[in-house]
């Protein structure tokens, strides 16, 4: 693979994961939501995939698939069936900050995570660590719409993006941290899924919607 | 092969309860499992100090003074938190809140979670350690929400969100520390000790990034401001043997992952920066929980605050990095971890004496139940800081440390709001236990807290005299200080 | 203990004791003077006293010791003030209680018993004259205390008789603006104390106004005899303290019988003096409300600390 | 091992022993007040030894973890060790079968008892600031739990208990301060550091360690504005331990302030001592001012401990001006006059409580307003409160007077010492210490006169009983000490002397007659008791003689020739109080609640009137008021902080992370 | 004050001479006083008519007690009961009160003529009886209301002077 080559489709995978990111902000109805969810967990999957290409690691191409099944596959099948309990809130009707001014926000956030990655950035500069912005503001935005949606599922979906920022920084910075802790961060981001999913249909079962801001019982 | 047994101990018990279910024949067993990694955890501790730090498993699990002395707060709380548990099981079962179904994940989750726990303390990786603490979160979460009232739903899904969220910036912050670490000469990964050796080689720009990442992150775990928020939620809704454990020493694994990465900082940025994140961190926390305490209305949070003031002052003592410091913090560390599980399980029992865990709905408690209430009182002196509980040498030596830092205003407003702190603790214990108790003619069965009083004693025989315990201290403050 | 000492131990106490009945008869009789009258004589006191013995001694029910040892303490406690304060030889006969702040104390002591023994009878007027008694001597102590300090600052003692030499030695030091001050505040605590006008009137019927004379309804025949005596050595022994403390001269400096002739008579003339100027000033004053009372001692408290001021300040 | 050191090893023993006793053997009382005793009288002599030359060092560094301890015992120390056991003789025998009351009689507060009093005895023996202040607060959290014994039978207690854990701690941290920034410097915290370092302490950390010391010794002796627990917490404790709170806890106050300004900072600039003596100055006045106001006995004598110990903050403080102007002589004559008056104010002040547990005892009442009528039924308790209250109050021959003529003589010699501040302060402190005495005479008048003396006023009053013979001989140990002490102070004086060279040289000399040494003045206690005895005894019999009716006739009272005398008739002590709460109305502004009610016909007929009284702590409504109210109002405004929202606690963390992000991207 | 000190110059002794001592039938207690007689006044329910003659029998014109007669407070500081007014039901028993709270020796004295014999109150509904049926009378004062002068009189028999 060209260096040209390769640099375009790191900057295509990065603008997918971008782009998905900020969409999930901007969409919402909720099946949308994880439908521009798997396809970032695809783009993941491709920018691992690009990187082992461009390693030429066979340990990296599996990785690679292992986000694809995980990312694209497993987890939006589980969000998908935890909205399928949903009922009617199938839409993130009223978030905390508006569309308007998420996508505002994400936009300083971009701005912020550009500038905070510069060390980074620094310290080897490569056209995979030219990227780590972009893994640093999905983790951002997924912060984000961690604090300012309402619904469950749409706190479930920004937790994974930040997850897949993570992970997107990670294959950036260098080919990952070890398999054991690689394997064990997976396990764990799929069992706190599972978690959550689970709790998200006892809440329907004890609160009968999924209205965040109305848990309010445990207060001083 | 011997640091393997604290983490597969645990792993067997809840294979035990994962068969056989809990039973009248295995309610013991948790509590046996303690015991022996109690055992086990005096065993390293004694080896480690005698002959080194020691590693296992090809180097993914080490055990230097400071895991064994970790390992031993994980133990001994362990075994007051699961000695507690048949006797409180059984009451919730009576009462009809539980089944033996319940039963058998509680203990089955309980085990997990002190494997995760002592995984965490013994992995001599950071990723590893991050592995085992966002572990902990998904074993607890189920034990939090064990209930299953609106209430315990709520609060375990708030943990779950916000720890998670938490620990993800933990986890961003390892990666980035990783980054460094691959960059640096020396090229030592994510292994704690060889970072620590290798620290000053890091690039100080990506490990700023870092440390504020990971300490921030793990802070979420350890409850301190600004990510506390499910603290008090979880501890008040968890069960009370769930809640001792999470309390007495949740927090404190989770803040010896800061400590951990305390020491990287130190080598690569000098002691200044973790100091003063840290320092904010500890008086933000310390602010929150005066500000919260003031008028808490229910016990179980009040406990909980009290444990973030109390990782507030850890914090504060870790800040401050010199080696009396240290020691104080982590003797601060067992100190709470003995007197707030001792709480947790008395504020159980009155919850399940009085059917309510509001300050208002228990009064006069000493009448009816003085032995439980006198437990309940005198672990709340210890929580104040009064001697002879350890919580007091603790405290004394940080103020020392913290006057000899030369931190006069911060120690002097850290003091006050502790003094805040132990008024409205003493004011809304007080309220509980005395005066006379009318409404209740005759006093339901009154359960003998052994357990407590064992906890409490321990407590302040550490707080008289620590015997050998400073000597591990010593040593673990050694792998804690950096002689730059 | 010298003889000197001595000598003034033996006469002093008998001469207050002698004396002060015909020191109030003549007060009583200049008043009655004064009034138009023509007054019951200067050695009605003195039968009145030789009266009292002669008659029955009640025991109110329900009083305790405190009620029949009182009278007994109140005159003993005046009597070694005779003893001690130097009146007509300046050396005392004991003279490590010859202390200022002992004789005041001592004093205080003696109307202390007599609130108690007010409050143990029970009775309203009792408690009435004892609150209203306490709090004039809450008031009255530390002028006095104050007052004396004034004095005893720059001789550099608190013994009488050490005050009285000095001031012997160097007579100058009456006109100092800190002497002055402090004869001011005594001579108003003196009055307050011995219950003259404006504060009490010894000669009221109406128990409502009463301050000393109400805690003293219950007592009857002896008892009441050592009062009446007691509270008349009290206002010789302050007038003398009051006289010798500022004018001490013509007190016996050496034991010999012409100087303690001249310290006896130096004495009887002073006293009496003031006795008849106090008597005199009495006409001219109505009694103060009750409640106005602690304003004139807050006033003479003040002249007090100014004295004090004055001879640290002035010294 | 010397007689000091053995004493007090003997002390700790026999008080841990006994409290392990009280916890399984069944006759608790006797035991635990046999162990007290046993372990006051071994504090008493090891004390003694100590102010007789006898010293020891002991360090156990194997105790308090990280800090050790270290214990030694000099004279200064000696004596409070001293007089807390002494204390602690009377208490443990008058604790006999005052604890047999059901609240007392439970196992943990017979057991914190004596283990109360080895705290207090070990804390003037520490001698590294770890073991002060570990001692100091075993001490707090003893009498803590020994406050609220009784929180049973009267809600006051809790509350009493709350406020004394807040301010008892809020001294403690000010304590904990002052002293580790002294231990900052010197690098080590046992005393013999510090005492050395103290040299080269800049005067600014020496007068910031000195006024925190201050404030935390001040708070824990009672002293003004720190004073709000004292008569909340003494009178709600039950009675012995009132004494021994009152007698002996508070005077530790005094030794750590002693400790820390004379012997560990070595002395110090004029207006360290000039605020010791104002705070000195209005402790005394507006203590005894507040008891003069009070109805409440034990609170009564709660706030005169406020006034006695200011009192000997104006001795202390004077001893201080005195020392930084190089005068010893004086400076040894004030401290003398201080620590006397400690150990007179500890006899009295145990007798004074000792005696009102009895009545409370006998009657279940502390309102003087509802007691009165106790001598013919109570009489040792009548006498020994009657001796307690002439010990208080400063009358000759009581065992104030000394304390009080010596802190007199001292401001009086004050003169040729005096600078601009001797000057000033000098007049102050003698009208203060002049009001001051006059103002007890008419409270402890008021508390014997209405409480024992005259007509029961309830019926409780009326039913009451004499106690039982071991608290009576508890009362009896007191009421020797203080007879002693009032009479022949020659016998403690020496040891006080050796204690007060902290600060100054021997001041006092002679046995029958106390000779100021340097300076003149005399007094001579015994001889005034003697000649007040011959003058009563001789006009007794003078009266005999003279009178010719022997008969003494019992009578009814005058009762103005109506119907018999009812108690509503009598004088209370609110109604004694009356007028001289008139005279200092501004400064204790009571609150006076008057309702009329009339009758429906016309207004001008009166149908009740209602009158309530209250005497409020001024200093408490207008400083500690305020403070809790903005407490309160921060706990208000702090729940926003905690109000359920998921969103809004993630958010607390995405702003965090967001804003150090943006740090860490500014300052590189 | 000094208008005062004139008016005192100006009048000077407004006391009348004393008249001869009355003829010596002194009742027999009051020779122990011996010169000093203090009277304890009682209403036992008088007109007032005595009253005001008793108040100008201690004024400066007839100055009671220059003869060493004295008006106190209290019946136990008293040697004699001046008791004025026919006795009344409701003052009889605290009249008898009265003379007990007194010290012996003791004397009553009946002054007026409703003390003495009921006067114009003779069998009144409220009349207890005159002083002699409650408490032995020593000495008595006849008159409706009696002159000062009898009063001076009278007492100046009690004291003897």
């Amino acid at each position: 693979m060209s260096e040209t080559l390769y640099v375009q489709l790191l900057d295509l995978a990065c603008g997918g994961l971008l782009l998905t990111a900020v969409l999930v902000l901007w969409r919402r109805e909720l099946a949308v939501i994880i439908r521009v969810f798997a396809v970032q967990g695809a783009a993941l999957a491709a920018l691992v995939a690009v990187l082992a290409t461009r390693e030429g690691s066979a340990e990296l191409w599996a990785v690679a698939v292992g986000v694809l099944v995980l990312r694209a596959g497993v987890l939006p099948h589980l969000l998908r069936r935890a909205l399928a309990g949903a009922g009617e809130a199938r839409r993130e009707t009223r978030p905390l900050v508006n569309v308007a001014a998420s996508l505002l926000a994400a936009a300083v956030l971009t701005l912020l995570a550009y500038a905070v990655s510069q060390p980074l950035v620094a310290l080897s500069p490569s056209a995979a660590t030219q990227a780590i912005p972009v893994g640093v503001t999905v983790v951002l935005i997924g912060f984000f719409v961690l604090v300012t949606r309402r619904r469950a599922l749409s706190q479930l979906v920004g937790f994974l993006l930040m997850d897949n920022g993570i992970t997107a920084v990670g294959f950036l910075t260098t080919a990952g941290v070890g398999l054991v802790v690689e394997l064990g961060v997976s396990l764990d981001v799929l069992l706190a899924v599972l978690v959550l999913q689970i709790l998200t249909s006892r809440m329907r079962e004890t609160f009968g919607d999924t209205d965040l801001d109305e848990l309010r019982e445990l207060r001083d | 092969m011997m640091l393997l047994v604290p983490v597969v101990l645990p792993l067997l018990g809840a294979l035990v309860y994962l068969l056989f279910g809990w039973r009248r024949a295995t309610a013991w067993v948790s509590a046996v499992s303690a015991g022996l990694l109690l055992a086990v955890a005096v065993t390293l501790a004694a080896g480690v100090t005698r002959s080194g730090p020691r590693t296992a498993m090809a180097g993914l699990l080490r055990a230097d003074a400071l895991s064994a002395y970790m390992l031993l707060v994980i133990a001994a709380v362990a075994v007051l938190a699961t000695a507690a548990t048949p006797a409180f099981l059984r009451t919730e079962i009576n009462a009809g809140r539980a089944t033996a179904r319940t039963g058998t994940r509680h203990s089955l989750l309980v085990q997990l979670f002190l494997a995760a726990m002592t995984l965490a303390v013994l992995a001599a990786n950071l990723g590893v350690v991050w592995v085992a603490i966002e572990a902990t979160t998904i074993v607890t979460a189920f034990l939090v929400g064990q209930r299953r009232t609106r209430a315990a739903v709520e609060a375990a899904w708030k943990y779950v969100v916000i720890c998670s969220a938490g620990i993800a910036l933990a986890l961003l912050g390892t990666i980035v520390l990783n980054f460094a670490s691959t960059h640096a000469p020396g090229a030592a990964g994510l292994d704690l000790a060889a970072l620590a050796a290798h620290a000053d080689g890091l690039d100080p720009g990506v490990t700023r990034i870092a440390v504020v990442l990971l300490i921030l992150g793990f802070g979420t775990k350890a409850g301190l401001a600004p990510l506390h928020a499910w603290l008090p939620d979880a501890h008040s809704q968890a069960p009370a043997p769930v809640s001792a454990l999470m309390s007495g020493v949740l927090l404190s694994v989770a803040f010896y992952a800061i400590l951990r990465v305390k020491v990287i900082a130190d080598g690569a940025l000098g002691t200044g920066f973790a100091r003063a994140a840290l320092l904010v961190m500890a008086l933000t926390s310390l602010a929150l929980a005066a500000a919260l305490l003031i008028g808490i209305r229910d016990y179980k949070r009040m406990l909980a605050y009290s444990s973030i003031e109390h990782l507030g002052l850890v914090a504060f003592g870790a800040a401050l990095g010199s080696p009396a410091a240290l020691a104080a913090a982590l003797l601060h560390v067992l100190g709470h971890g003995l007197a707030k599980a001792v709480l947790f399980l008395g504020a159980g029992q009155v919850l399940q004496l009085t059917g309510t865990s509001r300050v208002d709905g228990v009064r006069g408690l000493a009448s009816r139940h003085p032995a439980l209430a006198g437990c309940f009182g005198l672990g709340v002196l210890a929580l104040v800081g009064l001697p002879p509980f350890s919580l007091f040498a603790s405290e004394l030596g940080i103020a020392r440390a913290a006057f000899t830092a030369g931190l006069a205003w911060q120690t002097g407003l850290a003091l006050v709001l502790v003094l805040v702190i132990g008024a409205a603790l003493v004011n809304h214990t007080s309220r509980m236990l005395l005066g006379a108790a009318h409404d209740h003619p005759v006093p339901a069965a009154s359960p003998v807290p052994v357990v407590l009083l064992a906890g409490l004693m321990v407590c302040a025989a550490l707080g008289i005299a620590a015997g050998p315990v400073p000597v591990l201290l010593n040593s673990a403050t050694h792998t804690l200080v950096v002689t730059r | 203990m010298s003889a000197l000492g001595v000598v003034g131990g033996i006469a002093q106490p008998v001469l207050i004791v002698a004396g002060s009945p015909l020191l109030v008869g003549v007060m009583r009789q200049v008043r009655a003077r004064l009034e138009g009258r023509a007054g019951a004589g200067v050695r009605q006191p003195w039968r009145d006293l030789r009266k009292l013995l002669r008659k029955e001694t009640i025991t109110p029910r329900g009083t305790s010791e405190v009620f029949r040892i009182a009278p007994l303490l109140l005159v003993a406690t005046s009597l070694v003030v005779a003893v001690v304060v130097p009146f007509v030889t300046t050396d005392s006969a004991i003279d490590p209680v010859a202390d200022l702040f002992a004789v005041v104390a001592l004093l205080a002591l003696g109307a202390v018993a007599l609130a108690l023994a007010g409050l143990d009878t029970g009775t309203a007027f009792g408690g009435m004259g004892a609150s209203r008694e306490m709090t004039i001597l809450a008031l009255v102590e530390p002028t006095l205390l104050v007052a004396i300090f004034a004095l005893s600052v720059r001789v550099g003692s608190t013994n009488l008789g050490a005050i009285v030499s000095s001031t012997l030695h160097d007579p100058a030091r009456v006109l100092s603006p800190a002497s002055l001050l402090a004869a001011v505040a005594l001579i108003v605590v003196i009055v307050a104390e011995t219950g003259r006008l404006p504060v009490d009137n010894p000669s009221t019927h109406l128990e409502l106004t009463m301050v000393h004379e109400a805690m003293v309804l219950e007592y009857a025949g002896p008892d009441l005899a050592l009062i009446e005596l007691a509270s008349a050595m009290r206002l010789s022994v302050f007038l003398g303290l009051l006289a010798n403390l500022f004018l001490p001269w013509g007190i016996a400096t050496a034991a010999t019988p012409a100087a303690l002739v001249v310290g006896v008579l130096a004495l009887v003339v002073k006293v009496g003096l003031l006795g008849v100027v106090l008597a005199a000033g009495e006409v001219f004053l109505a009694k103060l409300r009750l409640f106005r009372v602690p304003e004139l001692l807050a006033g003479s408290f003040l002249l007090a600390l100014l004295a004090v001021a004055a001879s640290y300040f002035l010294a | 091992m010397n007689l000091a050191a053995t004493g007090l090893a003997c002390a700790v023993a026999i008080g841990v022993l006994t409290a392990l006793a009280a916890l399984v053997v069944p006759a608790r009382s006797a035991v635990v007040g046999v162990g007290t005793v046993l372990s006051g009288a071994a504090a008493m002599l090891a004390g003694c030894a100590a102010m007789s030359g006898v010293s020891f060092v002991v360090a156990l560094p194997a105790l308090l973890p990280l800090s050790g301890m270290l214990f030694t015992l000099d004279a200064l120390g000696g004596l409070f060790v001293a007089v807390t056991g002494a204390v602690a003789v009377a208490v443990g025998v008058y604790g006999i079968s005052y604890t047999r009351a059901p609240d007392l009689r439970a196992r943990g507060v017979q057991a914190v008892l004596p283990l109360f009093v080895v705290a207090m005895v070990l804390v003037p023996a520490a001698a590294s600031a770890g073991a002060f202040l570990v001692c100091w607060e075993l001490m707090a959290l003893f009498s803590l739990l020994l406050v609220v014994a009784e929180h049973r039978r009267r809600p006051e207690v809790a509350s009493a208990g709350r406020w004394y854990a807040v301010m008892t701690h809020l001294g403690f941290l000010s304590v904990l301060i002052g002293l580790m920034v002294f231990v900052a410097r010197a690098g080590d915290d046992s005393f013999s550091a510090l005492r050395d370092s103290a040299r080269h302490l800049s005067p600014l950390v020496a007068g910031v360690v000195f006024v925190l010391a201050l404030l935390g010794f001040a708070s824990k002796a009672g002293i003004v504005p720190l004073h709000a627990w004292l008569p909340r917490a003494h009178p709600e404790a039950p009675s012995h331990v009132s004494a021994l709170m009152s007698a002996a806890m508070v005077n530790l106050g005094v030794y750590g302030l002693v400790r820390v300004g004379f012997d560990l900072l070595g002395g110090g600039p004029v207006w360290w001592w000039l605020l010791v003596l104002v705070l000195g100055a209005v402790s005394a006045v507006y203590g005894i001012l507040q008891a003069a106001m009070s109805t409440d006995l034990k609170r009564l004598l709660g706030q005169s401990t406020t006034e006695n110990m200011g009192l000997v903050l104006v001795g202390v403080g004077a001893a201080g001006l005195f020392a930084s102007s190089g005068n010893r002589t004086l400076a040894g004559l004030a401290l003398v006059a201080a620590l006397l008056h400690v150990v007179g104010h500890a006899a009295f002040k145990t007798l004074l409580f000792l005696a009102a547990g009895s009545v409370l005892h006998a009657t279940g009442t502390r309102d003087l307003d509802e007691l009165g009528g106790l001598r013919p039924v109570m009489p040792v308790t009548t006498a020994a409160f009657g001796l307690g209250a002439l010990a208080a109050s400063a009358l000759p021959p009581g065992t104030a007077f000394v304390s009080e003529w010596l802190l007199l003589q001292a401001l009086i010699h004050g003169l040729p010492a005096s600078g601009v501040a001797a000057a000033v302060a000098m007049p102050v402190a003698v009208a203060a210490v002049a009001l001051t005495a006059g103002l007890a005479v008419a409270t402890f008048v008021k508390a014997f006169g209405v409480g024992f003396l005259a007509k029961p006023r309830s019926a409780a009053a009326a039913g009451a009983h004499e106690s039982p013979v071991t608290m009576l001989a508890g009362m009896g140990i007191a009421a020797v000490a203080c007879a002693v002490l009032a009479l022949a102070p020659a016998v403690v004086l020496p040891g006080i002397e050796a204690a007060a060279r902290v600060a100054g040289d021997p001041a006092v000399s002679g046995a029958v007659t106390l000779r100021l040494t340097g300076v003149t003045g005399a007094l001579s206690p015994v001889l005034l008791g003697l000649a007040l005895i011959v003058a009563v005894v001789a006009l007794a019999g003078v009266v005999r003689v003279v009178a010719t009716h022997r008969v003494r006739r019992e009578a009814r009272l005058w009762d103005c020739g109506g119907g018999p005398m009812s108690p509503r008739m009598e004088y209370t002590a609110t109604s004694f109080a009356e007028p001289l709460q008139r005279v200092f109305d501004d400064v204790v502004q009571p609150e006076l609640d008057v309702d009329v009610t009339h009758h429906e016909e016309s207004r001008y007929l009166v149908r009740a009137v209602e009158y309530r009284r209250k005497v409020p702590d001024r200093i408490e409504r207008r400083l500690y008021q305020p403070v809790l109210r903005f407490v309160a109002t921060c706990g208000e405004r702090g729940r926003v902080l905690a109000t359920g929202s998921v969103h809004r606690y993630l958010g607390y963390g995405f702003y965090t992370v967001c804003g150090l992000l943006l740090l860490l991207a500014v300052t590189r | 004050m000094l208008r005062l000190w004139r008016k005192i110059r100006t009048v000077g002794r407004v006391a009348e001479p004393a008249p001869l001592p009355p003829a010596t039938d002194q009742p027999p207690a009051a020779a122990a006083l011996a010169g000093s007689v203090q009277i304890r006044h009682v209403d036992a329910g008088s007109c007032n008519g005595c009253e005001v003659e008793i108040g100008s029998a201690f004024g400066p014109v007839y100055d009671g007690e220059r003869y060493g007669a004295r008006l106190v407070a209290s019946p136990r500081h008293a040697d004699a009961l001046l008791v004025t007014g026919v006795v009344t039901r409701n003052m009889a028993e605290p009249l008898r009160r009265t003379f007990e709270a007194v010290p012996a020796p003791k004397l009553v004295v009946a002054v007026g003529d409703c003390a003495r014999n009921c006067g114009v109150f003779a069998g009144a509904y409220g009349v207890a009886g005159a002083v002699g049926d409650i408490v032995p009378v020593d000495l008595e004062i006849a008159g409706c209301p009696p002159r000062p002068e009898a009063i001076v009189d009278g007492l100046r028999k009690l004291t003897g002077r």
